[in-house]
């Protein structure tokens, strides 16, 4: 029942994956050249559909935006961690991109790497690992979150999770121990003597201390991913981006604020045994998971009301998870598990139509 | 307490589809739709539900009194099958209404080998009659939140460019996956 | 031994309350259906593991009855189950005239004029939404939105922009004609064969300067037609009566443009269209 | 300070400022003109001469019974030279008379009567007589507006000073030139409807406009002019009234079902020519403007003269490249194939845009990202009806309120994959109505 | 209807091979492949009750009246289910334990009922025994790749024997659930490419004479 | 009418006949099954109780609980120990252990884990010798603890396997909660007090309780 394929429409197929192609224009001039336009011979009349302007906004340049804001933490990394961090970012971002091009040079589309969506995953990913994390892992999450997570949906818009927590997850279950090796910031060397390092979600959850000075969680100075160490500069990225637009505030500020009032409540109840929401917000990925995976467009709800749902709910899995789950850190759990819910969401919280009277059904 | 703990247990650390693989068939062919995800995953919880109070009497008052434990699983896929055509004829009869909206599903519902995985994992696990009606529950939503999850990202999936090979039940199966890992975060949840 | 007693009796005895209850439930609660549907439903495995896409073998059933399901939907049934699917359902295929799709104008991209140029989503009724660019209001706008409609991989679009209807492929399900937003594909019978390839109701003067191959509705094939009112003109554009008119070539002798044309369509086959594309 | 305004919308630049320091300018007299006999939402006209016939200024040439339908007449003196198919600004083809001009024009004017002399159903008539339509842009017939159903009181009449469209100022030209008729026609619309109040809804971006409407308006207090912030699609029947009286116009209703009538200012300009100077509607104002234009003017032109026409008087295209030529302004109008469409009853505006602002011809897949969703003035959800109407889902598309599309296109607008929404939401509508017509044949 | 035997055999090994065409009996598919042997065992295990549950059934179809049919097919399939069950946990305790609960659940596998239904029921002894082993070989097959490929990248080995050095990091998730549904869709993406690639290439080869 | 008998004897036939084939069946298969579980349960308690050559089974019921303990004893029937399951929750699912106690309840002798869902390659290297070795001659006073990173300290700590933290959590407190329960509920006279000798042959399967 297989049925035949085959070009269809030889010499100027029509646009595949929906693409308008501007073919049309060669082949009326060359073809029939002598197509008389009215007036004015030289110029020639397009016709589309309304509107006719379009803002500048671009996918790619919201790309890179997001690539500038994220060199805050990307600089903070490296100061913290050395050379080797660097090394992981770039080996992850050179992965993706190479999987990427490889899987749109597989199913002859246009290749589209320059939009620079790939950079982002391959940063964010490198961003949730461990500093010593291996290259060939590295290049595996890679590979899965930009092969499987994003390019077998259709590529970029069509994905349904987060790719580059995808990629994380994956390698989360394929090596638990290497993604759960910590290494100390150089900065703070000499000051424990153990060979690997604990990060404070993991003092906390498995040793019951959680005694790191904010201060430190907030410049960046504790053990952990490359990116989840140091707020100010993630923070600074994201603020960046929100100043350009380009996210929404409820997004950050809706889950870092669940991650608050939520925890409040357990530390307010019983303060010797639950972190305190300061500790929450700076400690582990809350910050980069905010900030930047949140907010990432094309896994989050288009609705007021589902973005609202989305970050409160994800804000209280991820502590729940952290308080209670057999794993230290939440963010990317709650974060994925939230993705899988946005067609729904978006599909159930559509605002009411202008002038709607009667209740929306439900 | 102890309900409760069931309850998210059975619901979503060890969710039926997603970690024991039972119901796939269902799971990947009525998760087309939302509306038909919806309605299935009603059916199931509450044939589950009558399964677990159904089969735990007949199995702690029969079969062990009568020493023939053996017969097991032969009773218990019976009364599964009697109790879904029960189940939908009665509602057939009771409400017309309801019957279109959920009685196309129940035949579905005799080879969901989740319904008869959860009376075994019932009687492996000697579940007092109460948690076995709450687990037969649990279970049931469980396997409603995976396959309404599913239906809407399928909804959305089909304006979506999948390369041509994994259309279907391959890229259906791999976003199984993918939750499954995302669902691995609540591992660990509740421990003894 | 005793074991062996209780097993047999108790099973016996599920087994008699079980035949008992649906005997009942076979008397008290049947409801009638539609006896197609029954045999569809007999035909399928009846397995309703929901392979089809719908929620078990009756529902397919039913979807199979109003047309929303191929027959060979099921998986479980496998090659056997479609081909008694399709005999009960089976329409007596062999008492129909086949109906093919003719694509009724020539004007492509050498013979017409394109006045402006087209921005927006390539599918013809998109453009037919905006001002179009092909100066001829009636024309082929070459998009390809009724190949796309096939499903049987019996269109294609040519180099000239124009689409080709393979002989060899159309089932006749009249989809193309369907889907085109100037209605330019018209169903017919196989054994017509004389068509007037222009759709144009433009006045002559017009339809000649933007398009090469327009009907001008000169009338002389009107004059040349053998049978009386085998071809006649309206609005401006010539109409074959298909029962009247013979079906040869005499009257296409004379047209100035060449746009009535004698059974040209029928020596497309999909596999010399693309053999002759290959060179 | 905020303005009054509505939920959501755009803020495209305006650019404004080619033509709105400038005077309207009457254009030459056309030598032939092609008058559609459809010019207004409704049923077309019939004509009523003949090939060859002779016609004067102002002469009716078509009408017909239906209720919803307006005359149109002829806009200069001369013979009818044909009645044919004919490119419409609208993009199709419909009947057109076309007249050969013999280069006379006549001269309109007259003072202003007393309103309170005229009775409502002598307005009615001069208005229904006079062809006029809604000037705004969908050009639906007045007289229909002015004529609602019985029991459903009218509390107030807004005239939509807008003119929300980038480019556009023949509004604001009128409102600037000809304050006066502009209230004497709202007042004439206030009393054909018996409404206590008028408004007239003004962006803010044009306050020599609001200045001399107030001063038009003196010390009388039934007519109140309402700032409200420059924002696309403030002009919008729907946005508009609930920017000026907070009322929304529910789902399926028209603005009489909330006592509001909406008429553009250059509409109420004309009633006032037609009932103080008999003059039907055969000339309007029309900015040409956009950067692939030479010279941007505000002319006065008769119905029926060719784009064309109208574009030389204004130094014609910029020469080479690409351009659009817009029946109307970029968000809504209607790009030509052709420049030998002729200027009808609702073209506000010929707008040009050359290669430079032309619309990419790639778009790329929905990031969603949300914007068409936040500017959505009707709150829809753009990028899942752009895929709907696309696929020809009409189910889905109904379910999803596709029908409740006013087509602004804010949500193309913002699309940073510059999918063309809009376009698909139209392919949808497109087969809503196709398949409502085929059920109702079936019946 | 008048298939040759071979061809009924031969169609389950890949026209119809299960689960990756025929999509039936997902959950052990899934369930039990984390090892080669594993999933060599409930190859076997469900080929005998295919086998001579069908060949049951097709002995006593005429017998059975159509009220009843799905009752009884069900009873003879549990009842054969629980003689493999218990098999198993006397003499190979070691497999049944890996196994676990997944033996029992052959009771609802899909394509035990579906092929009864489908064929079986309609057929003679011959035919039914051809199209079960075929069918049952091909499950064989399938669930045996789905096994070694997860083996291989989970714990480095093949049917318990080392494959990969020491250099290998082993893959956990392959053992995992989530690594099941990766490995099975990807399967099913691969018999899908193949048969696409064969069709094309029969297509061609039409074409071409 | 003949139709709705034929259906009864369908049913009853074929249920009949189900269960005399079955339980003919489980009358062969049952004592091998029984032995098999026995010689696991014999297997596991000397395992844990080296030197042991039998054990007496002790039963006693605390409130709801039936709390079980094997008490070795050596060629002489003297007591080398005692072993008892230990159960509770581990990362993925039950871990169940069986320990082995000196009689003086001051010391593990061993254990041995005989039921575990823990992640392959991961929780599940509780069943490394490495790891279990750590119990031999673990003091139980005040409590068994782990211990993270480092070599252990005290004589009642055990490193924690990197990685898999919880599920060696588990097991320390598996054992705790035995521990404490055996300590509360089984005077240690009743371990100390010498038994009967063992016979010579092993006991008849099916009476080890
Ligand atoms: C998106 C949109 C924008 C509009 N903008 C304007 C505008 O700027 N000025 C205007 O007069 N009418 C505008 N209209 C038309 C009005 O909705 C309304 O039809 C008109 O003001 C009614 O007056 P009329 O019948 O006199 O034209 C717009 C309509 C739409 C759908
Ligand atoms: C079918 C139809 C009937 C209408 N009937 C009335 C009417 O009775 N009274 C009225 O004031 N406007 C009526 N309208 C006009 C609309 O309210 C609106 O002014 C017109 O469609 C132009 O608006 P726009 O320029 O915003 O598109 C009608 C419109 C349509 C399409
Ligand atoms: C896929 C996966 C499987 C895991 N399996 C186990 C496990 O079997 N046992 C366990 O204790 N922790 C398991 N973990 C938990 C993590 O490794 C957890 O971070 C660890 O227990 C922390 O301990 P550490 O401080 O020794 O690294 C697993 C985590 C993942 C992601
Ligand atoms: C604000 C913002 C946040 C983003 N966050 C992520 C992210 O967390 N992970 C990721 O893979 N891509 C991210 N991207 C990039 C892009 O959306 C992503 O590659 C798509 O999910 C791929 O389809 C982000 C983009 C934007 C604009
Ligand atoms: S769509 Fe149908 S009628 Fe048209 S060419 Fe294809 S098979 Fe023929
Ligand atoms: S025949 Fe119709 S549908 Fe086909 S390409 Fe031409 S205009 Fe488009
Ligand atoms: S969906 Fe319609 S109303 Fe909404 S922004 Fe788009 S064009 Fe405007
Ligand atoms: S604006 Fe464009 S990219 Fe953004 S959600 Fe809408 S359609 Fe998608
Ligand atoms: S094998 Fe089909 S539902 Fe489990």
């Amino acid at each position: 029942m297989e049925s035949l394929k085959f070009v269809r429409k030889p010499k100027r197929p029509l646009p595949q994956n929906n693409r308008i192609t501007d073919q049309r224009t060669l082949d009326a001039k060359e073809i029939n050249p002598n197509a008389e336009q009215p007036s004015q011979a030289a110029t020639r009349l397009i016709v589309s559909s309304s509107p006719h302007f379009l803002n500048t906004e671009s996918v790619p340049k919201i790309m890179h935006n997001v690539v500038t804001a994220l060199l805050p933490a990307t600089a903070a990394s490296v100061y913290f961690f050395g050379w080797r961090a660097l090394l992981l970012i770039i080996v992850c971002v050179v992965a993706c991109l190479a999987t990427e091009y490889a899987f749109q040079k597989i199913r002859k589309q246009p290749i589209k790497i320059h939009d620079g969506s790939a950079i982002i995953t391959g940063m964010l990913l490198a961003m949730t690992l461990p500093a010593g994390f291996p290259i060939f892992g590295a290049i595996l999450g890679s590979v899965f979150a930009i092969g499987v997570g994003k390019q077998l949906f259709g590529g970029l818009g069509y994905n349904i999770f987060n790719p580059a927590l995808l990629g994380r997850a994956f390698l989360m279950a394929t090596y638990p121990v290497l993604t759960t090796t910590w290494v100390w910031p150089r900065t703070m060397e000499k000051a424990i003597d153990a060979v690997t390092a604990a990060t404070p979600l993991v003092m906390a959850k498995f040793e019951g201390k959680f005694d790191v000075p904010i201060m430190d969680m907030f410049i960046g100075n504790t053990a952990g991913s490359l990116g989840e160490t140091s707020a100010i500069a993630i923070i600074l990225g994201g603020l960046y981006l929100r100043y350009k637009g380009y996210i929404n505030w409820k997004l950050p500020l809706g889950y870092l604020g669940t991650i608050a009032v939520f925890s409040a409540i357990f530390w307010y109840v019983n303060p010797a045994k639950y972190p305190s929401p300061l500790f929450h917000l700076f400690a582990g990925g809350a910050m980069l998971g905010a900030w930047f995976m949140v907010t990432d467009m094309v896994t989050s709800p288009v609705t007021s009301l589902g973005q609202w749902i989305f970050v409160i709910v994800a804000g209280i899995l991820a502590v729940v998870i952290r308080l209670f789950g057999g794993l230290p850190e939440g963010v990317m759990y709650s974060i994925l598990f939230m993705n899988a819910f946005v067609p729904l969401l978006n599909k159930h919280t559509r605002p009411k139509v202008f002038g709607e009277v009667k209740a929306q059904k439900g | 307490m102890e309900l409760i703990l069931i309850f998210i247990s059975a619901s979503l650390i060890n969710n039926f589809v997603l970690t024991y693989f039972l119901g796939i068939c269902p799971f990947v062919g009525v998760s087309n739709k939302t509306e038909n995800a919806l309605n299935m995953g009603f059916a199931t919880t509450f044939v589950m539900t009558l399964t677990a109070a159904a089969t735990w009497p007949i199995y702690n008052y029969v079969l062990v009194k009568f020493n023939v434990p053996f017969l097991q699983y032969v009773a218990f896929i019976i009364i599964i099958a009697a109790l879904v055509q029960f189940v939908e004829m009665y509602i057939r009869k009771a409400s017309p209404s309801l019957y279109r909206a959920l009685g196309i599903f129940l035949p579905l519902i005799t080879t969901n080998c989740a319904v008869l995985g959860l009376a075994l994992f019932m009687v492996m696990r000697e579940y007092s009659f109460l948690e076995s009606i709450v687990f037969g529950f649990a279970t049931g939503v469980g396997f409603t939140l995976a396959i309404v999850m599913m239906s809407g990202i399928r909804e959305e999936l089909e304006f979506a460019d999948i390369p041509k090979h994994f259309q279907g039940i391959s890229i259906t199966l791999i976003i199984a996956g993918m939750m499954a890992l995302a669902f691995m975060g609540f591992a660990g949840l509740i421990r003894g | 031994m005793g074991m062996i007693l209780i097993s047999a009796l108790s099973m016996g005895a599920i087994g008699a309350v079980l035949a008992g209850f649906l005997a009942f439930a076979d008397k008290k609660m049947k409801v009638e259906e539609d006896p197609m549907v029954e045999a569809l439903t007999g035909a399928l495995p009846g397995s309703n593991c929901g392979g089809c896409g719908f929620a078990g073998c009756r529902v397919f059933a039913e979807a199979l009855m109003k047309g929303n399901a191929l027959p060979n939907a099921c998986v479980a049934g496998g090659s056997e189950t479609s081909k008694a699917v399709a005999e009960i359902m089976g329409v007596d295929a062999g008492s129909m005239k086949r109906n093919i799709a003719v694509v009724l104008c020539k004007g492509g991209n050498n013979e017409a004029e394109r006045r402006a140029t087209y921005r927006g989503e390539m599918t013809c009724t998109a453009e037919t939404l905006t001002g179009a660019d092909k100066s001829c209001s009636y024309g082929c706008l070459g998009l390809g939105e009724c190949v796309d409609a096939c499903k049987f991989d019996a269109m294609a679009m040519n180099e000239n922009g124009l689409p080709v209807v393979f002989y060899d492929k159309c089932v006749g399900c009249g989809a193309c004609a369907r889907a085109c937003p100037r209605n330019i594909i018209e169903m017919h019978p196989e054994d017509h064969k004389l068509f007037v390839y222009c759709r144009s109701r433009d006045k002559g003067a017009y339809a000649k300067k933007v398009c090469k191959v327009a009907c001008i509705a000169c009338g002389l094939c009107v004059k040349d037609c053998s049978a009386p009112g085998g071809i006649a003109l309206k609005d401006n554009l010539a109409v074959i009566n298909h029962d009247v008119a013979p079906q040869n070539d005499e009257s296409i002798k004379r047209c100035p443009t060449k746009c009535i044309l004698y059974g040209i369509e029928e020596s497309v086959t999909r596999s010399n269209y693309f053999a002759s594309i290959r060179k | 300070m905020g303005h009054k305004t509505f939920a959501r919308g755009v803020h495209p630049s305006y650019y404004k400022e080619l033509t709105a320091g400038k005077r309207v300018e009457a254009a030459a007299l056309p030598k032939t003109v092609t008058i559609p006999l459809q010019q207004h939402a409704g049923a077309p006209c019939e004509p009523l001469v003949k090939k060859g016939d002779l016609v004067t200024e102002g002469q009716k040439i078509g009408d017909v019974k239906a209720f919803v339908s307006a005359p149109v007449h002829s806009s200069i003196s001369g013979k009818v030279k044909d009645i044919e198919l004919s490119q419409h600004p609208g993009g199709f083809r419909s009947l057109s008379i076309i007249i050969e001009g013999d280069g006379t024009a006549k001269e309109w004017g007259g003072p202003a009567k007393d309103l309170s002399s005229i009775s409502v159903d002598a307005l009615k008539d001069s208005i229904r007589e006079a062809g006029i339509v809604g000037m705004g842009g969908a050009a639906f017939p007045t007289s229909v507006k002015l004529a609602p159903p019985k029991g459903k009181a009218i509390e107030a009449v807004i005239l939509n000073g807008c003119e929300c469209e980038p480019y556009l100022t023949a509004d604001h030209r009128i409102m600037l030139e000809e304050p006066e008729k502009v209230v004497w026609g709202l007042r004439a619309l206030m009393k054909t409807l018996a409404a206590p109040k008028g408004f007239v809804g003004i962006e803010e971006n044009k306050p020599d406009a609001i200045e001399a409407l107030r001063k038009a308006i003196g010390s009388s207090t039934d007519i109140q002019i309402i700032i409200l912030e420059a924002k696309y699609p403030q002009g919008a029947e729907k946005m508009l009234i609930v920017a000026a009286t907070g009322k929304k116009v529910p789902v399926g209703k028209l603005p009489l079902d909330v006592g509001v009538v909406v008429n553009n200012v250059g509409t109420a300009a004309a009633i006032f020519e037609a009932v103080n100077w008999g003059k039907p509607l055969i000339e309007r104002i029309v900015t040409v403007s956009g950067n692939g234009v030479k010279e941007p003017r505000n002319l006065k032109v008769r119905v029926g003269t060719s784009f064309e026409e109208v574009l030389s008087q204004c130094g014609g295209l910029v020469e080479g490249g690409e351009v659009e030529v817009l029946n109307g302004g970029p968000m809504m109008g209607i790009a030509q194939p052709t420049l030998s469409v002729p200027v009808i009853k609702g073209t506000s505006g010929i707008t040009v845009i050359a290669a430079s602002v032309i619309k990419s011809s790639v778009y790329e897949a929905c990031i969603r990202c949300a914007s068409c969703v936040s500017v959505c003035p009707m709150a829809l959800m753009p990028y899942k009806l752009g895929d709907f109407g696309k696929a020809f889902r009409t189910g889905e598309f109904k379910d999803w309120d596709g029908l409740s599309c006013i087509e602004c296109g804010c949500c193309s607008y913002v699309c940073p994959s510059k999918r063309p929404l809009l376009q698909w939401i139209r392919l949808g509508k497109l087969k809503v109505r196709q398949e409502a017509q085929k059920a109702a044949a079936a019946k | 209807m008048a298939n040759s035997l071979g061809y009924e055999f031969k169609k389950g090994l890949w026209q119809e091979l299960p689960p990756f065409r025929l999509v039936l009996g997902l959950c052990p598919t899934l369930a039990v492949t984390n090892s080669a042997v594993n999933g060599l065992a409930m190859g076997l295990a469900t080929i005998f009750v295919l086998f001579t549950s069908n060949i049951l059934i097709s002995l006593v179809r005429k017998t059975i009246s159509a009220q009843v049919r799905i009752p009884a097919y069900v009873v003879i399939i549990a009842t054969l289910v629980t003689v493999a069950d218990l098999f198993l946990a006397a003499v190979f305790p070691d497999i049944s334990k890996s196994l676990g609960p997944y033996i029992p659940l052959i009771v609802v596998n899909c394509i035990i009922l579906g092929r009864a239904e489908a064929f079986a029921q309609k057929n003679s002894i011959l035919p039914t025994a051809a199209d079960t082993l075929g069918i049952g070989i091909g499950f064989i097959i399938s669930l045996t790749i789905m096994g070694t490929i997860r083996e291989v990248l989970g714990f480095g080995s093949i049917f318990g024997v080392k494959l990969l050095g020491e250099w290998f990091e082993p893959w956990i998730v392959m053992i995992l659930p989530a690594g099941a549904f990766l490995v099975f869709g990807g399967l099913v993406a691969l018999v899908n490419w193949i048969s696409s690639r064969k069709a094309e290439k029969a297509a061609s080869a039409a074409m071409s004479r | 009418m003949n139709n709705i008998v034929k259906m009864f004897l369908n049913l009853i036939v074929i249920g009949a006949l189900s269960g005399i084939i079955l339980s003919g069946v489980f009358g062969v298969a049952d004592p091998m099954i029984k032995a098999n579980k026995e010689r696991e349960l014999k297997e596991a308690i000397f395992v844990v109780l080296p030197g042991a050559k039998d054990f007496k089974v002790l039963e006693k019921t605390v409130g709801q609980e039936k709390l079980i303990v094997y008490k070795g004893i050596d060629e002489n029937g003297a007591p080398v120990g005692v072993a008892f399951k230990a159960d509770g929750g581990g990362f993925q699912g039950n871990i169940g252990l069986m320990v082995g106690l000196e009689t003086n309840y001051l010391k593990l002798r061993a254990i041995e884990v005989l039921e575990q869902l823990e992640t392959p390659g991961l929780g599940d290297r509780i069943r490394e010798e490495a790891f279990k070795d750590q119990f031999k001659g673990l003091e139980v006073k005040p409590k068994v603890e782990y211990i993270k990173y480092r070599k252990p300290e005290k004589p009642n700590q055990i490193q924690a396997i990197t990685g898999a933290t919880i599920s060696s959590d588990a097991v320390v407190k598996n054992i705790n909660r035995a521990v404490e329960k055996v300590v509360a509920n089984f005077p240690q006279e009743e371990m100390t007090r010498a038994e009967a000798a063992p016979q010579a042959a092993p006991k008849e399967a099916g009476n080890g309780k």
